[in-house]
C-alpha cells in the first residue's frame, strides 16, 4: 500500500455516519439478500399453509410432514447443485443453456459398461471429469473464441444430447448391481436426512464460501458486475470466465450423479428442460441476468419453491393443465411477494421512490 | 374434430369394458393407484382417460391418479408419495421403464403388487403383471403391409417417419419394420425422426419430401404426429406412395375409410391396454383370476397384438380408435 | 512500502515515451507522442477534448497496447501486456471513467484483485481495517467500508477510485481528471494527497482542464494535441496561460464569461418561468423555495453532497417529493412524472453521463435527438438526415472532435461526451433547462463557447438552473445565484451583489457524506 | 524546457479526420450490423457448399433447388415472424419465453369449434387478438409490476401451455374443411412465392420500417440501450416496454396463423421450444442480449441459418444423434465465421488491438 499522510482533517463525527449508525444493519446493504431470501422463506410458508388447508392429512401431521419435506429437498438436490454452479456463472455476467444436456452426457458416460467396471470410485470421477471438461470447452468458446454465453452453451447442449445418445445408443443404461454404492446415494440417509440432501447441504456451504469468503468469489462479482474495470483491476478476465464454465459443469457433474442414483441409470434424456428451472431459481432468488449479484442461499431457496410448488400439485392430485396455470400465477406471485421491502413495512408513509 | 367432454366419455365408454360374469361382481373394495407420464399428446391422454373410465365401472374400485410429472425424478417422487398412501395395487406406466425399476420394486417389497403398463421394467420382480403392446409387432406389422406390396421392386424407396428416436420403443419399432422388410428384400431410404407432435412432422416431413423427389411407400409410427405429416404431404402435393399410420387414432381410421389420401392403413398400438390393465389390476388386488383361464390368478405378462387397419376392417376399429 | 529518498531539484526520470502511436478504427488517438516524468514531480497533461490524453494513460497503464514507439520506465524499455503488468512495475492509475464494480462494496472495491489473502481466502478484517485506513488517509473515513459502492454519489465514487490507486505500491500515480466531480474543498484535500506522494518521491500524472489547479499543483506541463505532444516540460507556475491554451488549441481564446442583459426580460404575464415551493425530500433536502424566470440564468452551488443534484432531479420529476410544488408557466407539474415534465417544456442535463444521459452504444446524433427525435419526425416516420444536420450544427458550436455525428459515443472522449450531454438540449424547443455539472471535464475552449450557447439560450427567452461546484463558474455566468448546504437553501442572491469568499464561507467545509439534513 | 516540437500551423486538418475520411462508410460504426449479416450470408453459402457436395442432384440443380430453398423459407416463416417480434423486444432490454407457448395457446384458441364458425376471417382477427392481449399482459407484469422480464414470461410460458392443454382438452383441433383458406396460406402460393414466404416478407418489412424508421422503433433502441437515460429523455419507459411485450404477442399471433396453416391444426404441443429458436436466431443475427443493438435482417438470416442447416441434414438423411453433434458444432462456426472482420482482411499486417 503506497504509504500517505493521515488526513489533517479533523475526525468529527459526520451526520451521515450517525444516520448510518441509527438505521443500522436491517437497512444496510448486507442485509439486502437477506430481506430478499425472507421473502421466499415466506413464500414457501405461504405453500406449506396453502398445504395444510387442502392436504391437512400431509401437512399437519409432523411426520408425514417430515417425509414430504424430505422428498421435495431431495427432488431439488440434483437441481439445486446445478443452479449452485448456475448462480456463479451468471453472477460472472454469462449465462449456461448446456448444463441439462451436460448432466445427459455425463450420466451416460460414468453408466457405459467400460466405466463401471471401475466401481462407484471410477464412476464418481468420470463424472466429475467429463462435466468439468465440457464445462470448460464452453468457457474456452466463449472466453477465447469470443463467442456470445447463449450460443455457445446452446450449440453445446444441441451437441451434448447427440454425444450422450451416441455413447448410449439410445438406450437408458442401468448401474450394474455392484455399483450398488451409487444407487445407495438416492436410497440411504445418514442421521435421518437422506445422503441426496446432504450433497446439497455440502455443495451449498462450499458454494457459499466459495463465493463469500474467497478471492475467486469476489473476483466473480466484479467479473460480471463490470468486466472493463475487473480487467483495468488486473484480473484475468478470460481465465476467470472459463474456470466459472469449468465450475458449472462440475456441479453438472455432481448433478448427474445424484440423477443416476435417483433413477438408477444413465439416459441421454436426463435433465430435460434443467436449464430453465435452474435459471428461473437463481433468478428468483435474487441474482440478476445482468451479472455482478446474486446468491446462493437465494438460489436453493429458489429451487424448494419450485418443486414445493410442484409438490403441492402433486399431493393435491391436481390435473397437468391445472397445474401449469395456477403455477404461472404462483411464480408471479412469489416474485410480487418477495418485493414487498420488509423492512420498509414500518415506515409505509414514506413514498416509495 | 370436437373437443366437447361429452366426445370424450363416450369414446371413453366405447374403449372400456366389463366382461359379464362372475368376476363383474362386486367384490372386497380396492384402491387402485394409477401413475402416467403427464399427458401432452392424444396417446398418453387416451390412456389417462380409458384408465379413469374403467375405474369408474366397478362400484368396488376407488381410483386414484397421481401426476407423474415431466421427468422419471418426478415420477419417483409422485409414486414415493402414492406408496405412503398404501393403495392396493398400482398401475404404472413409466417415462421408462428401467428407470423405474427401483421404485416398481420398492412398492413390491412394500407390499403393494404393481401392474407395469406398456414400458418394461428391466427387473421381473418389480411388477406382479406386465401389460404391454408389441412395439416391435407393431414395427413389423407396418413392414408387412408395404413389403406385400412392394415385393419384387428391389429398388422401391421407402421412407419412415419415426417418432422420438431417444425412446427404446422408436427404437424397437424401427427394428419390426426393418426386419420385416428386409424379408421381401426390400430397405428403409429416407428416415427421419420427429417428436410426436403435429408440427415436427410437418417439417420433417417437408423437408424429406422435398429431397426424396418419387417415393413408394411411407411408414409413419404415430396417427398424432401424422396430422402434420398428411399435412405436408397435401402441401407438397404428393400422392405418388402408399401411406401406412401407427398407433391407430381416430383421424386416421376416419381417412382410411374416406380413400382419399395416401393413407390407406395404420398398425395399432391401442391405449386399451390402460382400460385392461385396471381390470387386471383390480382383480390381482381381489385375488381373482381370469374367468375364462383355468388359473387362479391373473397371468403375470400380457401382451397386445399390434392389429392392422384398413378400409376392409376400418368399421370394426372406429370404436377403439383414439382422437389425437 | 515505497520510500525514495528525496533528492535534489534535478530528480531522476521514471519514465520516457517516444513517439508513440496508437490508432483506433477510424481515428489516430495518438500520433506521436512524447512525454518524460521524474520522480517525486507532479507531471501535468494539457490539451483539448479527445487531444489523446486518456489514450495516452492507458497505454501506460497497460489497458491499451501502443501500435509503436517507445516506452522507457526506469530505465527499461517495456510493453506492459496488460494493467496487472503495469500494476507490477508499480504504475497505479485513476482512470477518467469509474472502474469500480457497483455491485461490491467499497473494501472489496479498494483490494480488487489483490485482496490481503490466505491460501485464497480473503481476510475481510484485514480488507476492511486497511480500506477504512486508506480512506481516512484521504480525509474520508466516513465512507462506510461496507456500503455498496453503486449506492455512493459521484464524489464519494472517486475517492474510492483514488483509494484503490493508493491501494497499490506505486511509483507512477496516473489521474485522469481526478477533480472533475470534486467541489472546492475537496480539491484542496486531493492535492494535501498528492503532496502527500510527491513527497515520497513518488511521480504523479495529473490531468485536468482547470489550469488554476495545475498552477497550484504542477510542476511541469507536457501539452498535447491532436494526439501529437506540442509543448514539453513547461513550467507550470511560470508558463503564461495564453501560451498554454494557444498550445493547446492552435489559437488564443478569451477565457471570460460572456456579458449579462441589462435586465432580465419578463415573461408575457411577467410571471417566473419556474416556480418551487417547499419541495421535500426525506434525506436529501427540505423546504426548497426557488423561482427561475425566463431569460434567467440562475446557478446552484454548494458542497458535494448537499442535494443540489437530487432537487433538480425532483423538479424534473425523475424523483417523487415528500412534500411542496412545482409549477411550471403558472401550471402545477404532475410530481414523479418526467415524461409531464418534458411535455411542459423542461429539459435536464444530469449529473452522470455514463449511467444516466447517454446511450452509449448509439451514434452522436442519435444521443443528440434523444429527447426530440419525435420533432423531427413526421406521422412517426424519423427523419435521420434532419437530425444529423441539427446535431452536426450543435456539434459544431461545441467543437465536438472528432465532428463525426455519425461516431459511436463510446468511443468519444470523456469531455466530447459530456458535450452531447449538452447539446441534446441545444436544440431547441426547451423552455426551462435544467443543467447539473454541464462543465464537467470540458476544456477551456469549449467551455467558453458552451457559456456563450448558455447565455444566447437564455437571451432567446429559456430559463436556464445550473448546478456546478465550480463557485467562479456559478458566479460568472449566472445572474443568480443559489447556496445550498446540507440540503436547504442558505442563500439567494443576485451575481452581481456576492463574491466568492462570501460563497465559500456559507458553503462552509464539510465532508462528503455531511448533508443529510435532519428531515 | 524543452520545446519539442512547436504547434504547428493552427487548423491543420487532423490526422484523424482525413483517416476518417479515407476508410469511409465500410470500416464505420453505421456499417456494422451489414458486415454481421455479410457474415450470415457467408454461413449461408457454405450451408449451400457442403449441400452443393453432399447432395449435388438438389443443390447443383436449379429446379430443385429452387423447391428446396422455398422449403426452408417455408419452414422458417413462422419462427422468423417470432424473431422479429422478439428482435424488438431484446433491443428494447427484455427477453420473451413465452412466445412458443403463446404459439400454441393462440392455435387452440382459434381453432376451437365456436371461432372457426364465425370463418377464416373470425380466425385471424381472434389469432392476433389473443396473441397480443397475451403479450400485454407480459408486458404489464414486467413495467408496471417490475417483474424480471425472464420470469414473467416463464410464468406466461407455464401457464399458456395449461391454458391451451384446457382448452383444447389436450387434443389436436383440426381446421374444417369450410375455413380452407387458412390451410391454403401453406398451399398456394402467388408469382411462385408461397403465401408462407410472402407473409414474412411483409412482416419483415413492416418490422425494419418499424424499427428503423419510426420513432418507435428509436425509442427501442433507447430503452434498450439505457433505460435510465430514456426515461430522462422524456420517453415513457413503462408504457414502452408494454408495447414490445405486445408487439411481440402480436407476432405469434401472426406465428399461430401460420402453423395452424401447415400443420391444418391447432394443438396445445404447437410452438415447442420456439423461444430457444427464436432467441438464438436473434443473438446469431447481431442482436446484443444486454439490449440496445439489433437488426431484423439478421434475425432472419439467422432462422434461416438454422433452417438450413436441419434441411441439410434431412435431405442428408443423417441420424438424429449426428445431426446434433454436428449441428452444434455448425453453430460455433458459424459465430465464428461471422468474426471474421471482412473490413480488416486488406489490412492484416496491422496488428490487431
Ligand atoms: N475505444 C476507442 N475507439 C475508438 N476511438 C477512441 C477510443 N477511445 C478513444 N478514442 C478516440 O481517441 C481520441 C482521443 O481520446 P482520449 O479519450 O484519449 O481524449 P482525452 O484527451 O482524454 O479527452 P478528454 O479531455 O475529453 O477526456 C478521441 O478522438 C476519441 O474519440
Ligand atoms: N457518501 C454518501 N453515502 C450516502 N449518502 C450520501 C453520501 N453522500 C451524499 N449522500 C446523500 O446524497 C444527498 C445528496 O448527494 P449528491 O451528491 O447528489 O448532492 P449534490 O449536491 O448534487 O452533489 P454532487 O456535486 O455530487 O452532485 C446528500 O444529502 C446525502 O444524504
Ligand atoms: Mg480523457
Ligand atoms: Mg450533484
Amino acid at each position: 500500500m503506497t504509504d500517505l499522510k493521515p488526513a489533517t482533517a479533523p475526525e468529527q463525527p459526520t451526520a451521515a455516519a450517525e444516520l448510518s449508525k441509527r438505521q443500522g444493519w436491517w437497512s444496510s446493504d448486507a442485509s439486502e439478500s437477506v430481506r430478499r431470501n425472507l421473502g421466499l422463506v415466506g413464500v414457501l410458508v405461504a405453500i406449506w399453509i396453502v398445504g395444510a388447508i387442502t392436504v391437512p392429512r400431509i401437512f399437519l401431521h409432523a411426520e408425514q410432514l417430515w417425509n414430504n419435506e424430505l422428498i421435495i429437498f431431495q427432488q431439488s438436490a440434483a437441481i439445486g447443485v446445478i443452479a449452485i454452479g448456475m448462480t456463479f456463472v451468471i453472477i460472472g455476467g454469462g449465462i449456461d443453456l448446456s448444463v441439462g444436456a451436460l448432466v445427459a452426457l455425463t450420466s451416460v458416460w460414468c453408466t457405459t459398461q467400460a466405466t463401471q467396471e471401475f466401481g462407484p470410485t471410477g464412476m464418481v470421477f468420470t463424472a466429475l471429469l467429463v462435466g468439468t471438461v465440457a464445462g470448460l470447452v464452453n468457457g474456452f468458446l466463449i472466453a477465447y473464441g469470443r463467442v456470445v454465453a447463449f450460443i455457445a452453451t446452446l450449440a453445446m447442449l444441441v451437441s451434448a444430447r447427440g454425444l450422450a445418445q451416441l455413447i448410449s445408443g439410445k438406450r437408458t443404461q442401468r448401474v450394474n448391481i455392484e455399483n450398488v454404492a451409487i444407487t445407495n446415494i438416492a436410497e440411504k440417509d445418514f442421521l435421518g436426512i437422506p445422503y441426496l440432501v446432504w450433497m446439497l447441504l455440502v455443495v451449498g456451504v462450499i458454494g457459499w464460501i466459495l463465493l463469500n469468503r474467497t478471492t475467486f468469489g469476489r473476483r466473480t462479482f466484479a467479473v460480471g458486475g463490470n468486466p472493463e474495470a475487473a480487467r483495468l483491476a488486473g484480473i484475468n478476465l478470460r481465465l476467470h470466465t472459463m474456470l466459472l464454465y469449468g465450475l458449472s459443469g462440475l456441479c453438472c457433474g455432481i448433478a448427474a450423479i445424484m440423477v443416476v442414483a435417483q433413477a438408477t441409470a444413465g439416459a441421454p434424456d436426463h435433465g430435460d428442460l434443467y436449464e430453465l428451472d435452474a435459471i428461473a431459481a437463481c433468478i428468483i432468488g435474487g441474482t440478476a441476468l445482468a451479472g455482478g449479484r446474486g446468491s446462493i442461499v437465494g438460489a436453493i431457496l429458489g429451487v424448494l419453491v419450485f418443486k414445493g410448488i410442484t409438490n403441492l400439485f402433486i399431493v393435491n392430485n391436481l390435473e397437468q393443465e391445472y397445474q401449469l396455470i395456477v403455477k404461472g400465477a404462483i411464480i408471479i406471485g412469489a416474485v410480487l411477494l418477495q418485493q414487498v421491502n420488509f423492512s420498509s413495512l414500518p415506515q409505509l408513509r414514506k413514498s416509495p421512490t | 374434430t370436437s373437443n366437447d367432454t361429452g366426445d370424450d366419455d363416450k369414446q371413453a365408454e366405447d374403449q372400456t369394458k366389463v366382461a359379464a360374469g362372475k368376476n363383474a361382481e362386486p367384490g372386497k373394495k380396492v384402491t387402485i393407484g394409477f401413475s402416467a407420464p403427464a399427458a401432452d399428446h392424444g396417446w398418453i391422454a387416451a390412456i389417462t382417460n380409458n384408465a379413469k373410465a374403467q375405474a369408474g365401472k366397478y362400484s368396488d374400485v376407488t381410483f386414484n391418479a397421481v401426476a407423474a410429472g415431466k421427468d422419471v425424478p418426478e415420477q419417483r417422487a409422485a409414486l414415493e408419495t402414492l406408496i405412503q398412501q398404501k393403495p392396493d395395487i398400482i398401475v404404472l406406466l413409466p417415462h421408462d421403464g428401467a428407470q423405474m425399476t427401483a421404485t416398481g420394486r420398492k412398492a413390491m417389497d412394500a407390499g403393494i403388487p404393481v401392474i407395469n403398463l406398456d414400458r418394461e421394467f428391466s427387473d421381473p420382480l418389480a411388477y406382479r403383471t406386465l401389460v404391454k403392446g408389441d412395439n416391435y409387432g407393431m414395427g413389423v406389422a407396418a413392414g408387412k403391409l408395404i413389403g406385400t406390396r412392394l415385393k419384387g421392386n428391389p429398388n422401391a424407396v421407402i421412407a419412415e417417419i419415426a417418432g422420438m428416436d431417444e425412446l427404446p420403443l422408436t427404437q424397437d419399432r424401427s427394428k419390426g419394420f426393418r426386419d420385416a422388410l428386409a424379408v421381401f428384400g426390400l430397405k428403409v431410404g429416407p428416415r427421419q425422426a420427429a417428436r410426436f407432435t403435429v408440427q415436427s412432422g410437418q417439417e420433417v416431413t417437408a423437408n424429406l419430401l422435398q429431397a426424396a423427389p418419387k417415393i413408394d411407400a411411407l411408414w409413419n409410427h404415430d396417427d398424432d404426429q401424422g396430422v402434420g405429416v398428411l399435412a405436408a404431404i397435401k402441401q407438397a402435393n404428393r400422392s405418388e406412395f402408399y401411406m401406412v399410420g401407427g398407433a391407430g387414432s381416430l383421424d386416421a381410421m376416419e381417412i382410411i375409410k374416406a380413400d382419399n389420401q395416401p393413407l390407406k392403413a395404420t398398425v395399432t398400438y391401442s391405449p386399451t391396454m390402460a382400460s385392461s390393465a385396471i381390470a387386471l389390476a383390480r382383480l390381482v388386488a381381489q385375488g381373482k383370476g381370469m374367468e375364462d383361464l383355468v388359473e387362479l390368478q391373473v397371468p403375470k405378462l400380457v401382451i397386445l397384438q399390434s392389429e392392422t387397419i384398413t378400409k376392409e376392417n376400418v368399421d370394426q376399429y372406429m370404436p377403439l380408435g383414439f382422437r389425437s | 512500502m515505497t520510500d525514495l529518498t528525496k533528492k535534489s531539484p534535478e530528480r531522476e526520470t521514471v519514465l520516457t515515451l517516444t513517439d508513440v502511436v496508437k490508432t483506433f478504427p477510424g481515428v489516430r488517438a495518438l500520433d506521436g507522442v512524447q512525454l518524460e516524468v521524474r520522480a517525486g514531480e507532479v507531471h501535468c497533461l494539457l490539451g483539448q477534448n479527445g487531444a489523446g490524453k486518456s489514450t495516452l494513460i492507458k497505454v501506460l497503464s497497460g489497458a491499451h497496447r501502443p501500435d509503436s514507439g517507445e516506452v522507457v520506465w526506469l530505465g527499461q524499455p517495456v510493453a506492459f501486456a496488460n494493467p496487472q503488468a503495469a500494476m507490477k512495475a508499480g504504475i497505479a492509475t485513476i482512470y477518467q471513467e469509474l472502474d469500480l464494480v457497483d455491485g461490491l462494496s467499497v473494501a472489496d472495491n479498494i483490494f480488487l484483485a489483490h485482496e490481503p489473502r490466505t491460501a485464497g481466502f480473503v481476510k475481510r478484517g484485514q480488507v476492511r481495517r486497511d480500506a477504512g485506513e486508506i480512506l481516512a488517509k484521504l480525509g474520508h473515513p466516513e465512507i462506510p467500508v461496507r456500503r455498496e459502492v453503486g449506492k455512493l454519489p459521484a464524489a464519494a465514487k472517486q475517492i474510492v477510485s483514488m483509494g484503490r490507486a493508493l491501494s497499490r505500491e506505486a511509483r507512477l500515480m496516473i489521474m485522469d481528471e481526478p477533480s472533475a466531480v470534486l467541489a472546492h474543498d475537496e480539491v484542496a484535500n486531493l492535492f494535501r494527497v498528492i503532496r502527500g506522494l510527491t513527497e515520497q518521491g513518488i511521480a504523479v500524472i495529473y490531468i485536468s482542464h482547470r489550469l488554476d489547479e495545475i498552477r497550484e499543483i504542477g510542476d511541469r506541463v507536457t501539452v498535447l494535441k491532436d494526439g501529437r505532444t506540442t509543448a514539453a516540460n513547461l513550467d507550470a507556475k511560470t508558463t503564461p496561460t495564453t501560451e498554454l491554451v494557444s498550445r493547446m488549441t492552435g489559437r488564443n481564446i478569451e477565457y471570460v464569461f460572456p456579458p449579462r442583459p441589462e435586465e432580465v426580460p419578463p415573461t408575457p404575464d411577467g410571471a417566473p418561468l419556474l416556480v418551487v415551493e417547499g419541495l421535500t425530500r426525506h434525506g436529501e433536502f427540505a423546504d426548497v423555495d426557488l423561482t427561475v424566470h425566463s431569460g434567467e440564468i440562475v446557478g446552484i452551488t454548494g458542497l458535494v453532497g448537499s442535494g443540489r443534484s437530487e432537487l433538480m432531479e425532483t423538479i424534473f420529476g425523475a424523483r417523487r417529493p415528500h412534500g411542496g410544488r412545482v409549477t411550471v408557466n403558472g401550471k402545477g407539474l404532475r410530481a414523479g412524472s418526467v415524461t409531464a415534465a418534458v411535455k411542459a417544456g423542461l429539459g435536464m442535463a444530469p449529473e452522470e453521463r455514463k449511467s444516466q444521459a447517454l446511450v452509449l452504444g448509439e451514434s452522436v446524433y442519435r444521443n443528440m435527438t434523444l429527447a426530440n427525435f419525435a420533432g423531427y419526425a413526421r406521422a412517426g416516420f424519423t427523419d435521420a438526415a434532419k437530425e444529423r444536420q441539427a446535431a452536426d450544427e450543435v456539434a459544431e458550436r461545441l467543437e465536438l472532435r472528432p465532428r463525426d455525428v455519425r461516431r459511436v459515443v463510446r468511443t468519444l472522449s470523456g469531455g466530447n461526451q459530456q458535450k452531447v450531454v449538452v447539446g441534446r438540449w441545444l436544440l431547441g424547443g426547451t423552455r426551462l433547462l435544467l443543467l447539473d455539472e454541464p462543465t464537467r471535464g470540458v476544456d477551456v475552449g469549449a467551455r467558453a463557447e458552451l457559456y456563450q450557447v448558455i447565455r444566447k439560450l437564455a437571451d432567446s427567452g429559456v430559463g436556464v438552473l445550473m448546478v456546478s461546484s465550480e463557485v467562479p463558474e456559478v458566479l460568472g455566468l449566472a445572474d443568480r445565484v443559489v447556496v445550498m448546504r446540507e440540503g436547504r437553501i442558505v442563500r439567494q442572491a443576485p451575481a452581481a451583489d456576492i463574491d466568492e469568499e462570501t460563497v465559500l464561507d456559507l458553503v462552509m467545509a464539510g465532508s462528503l457524506l455531511e448533508g443529510s439534513p435532519a428531515v
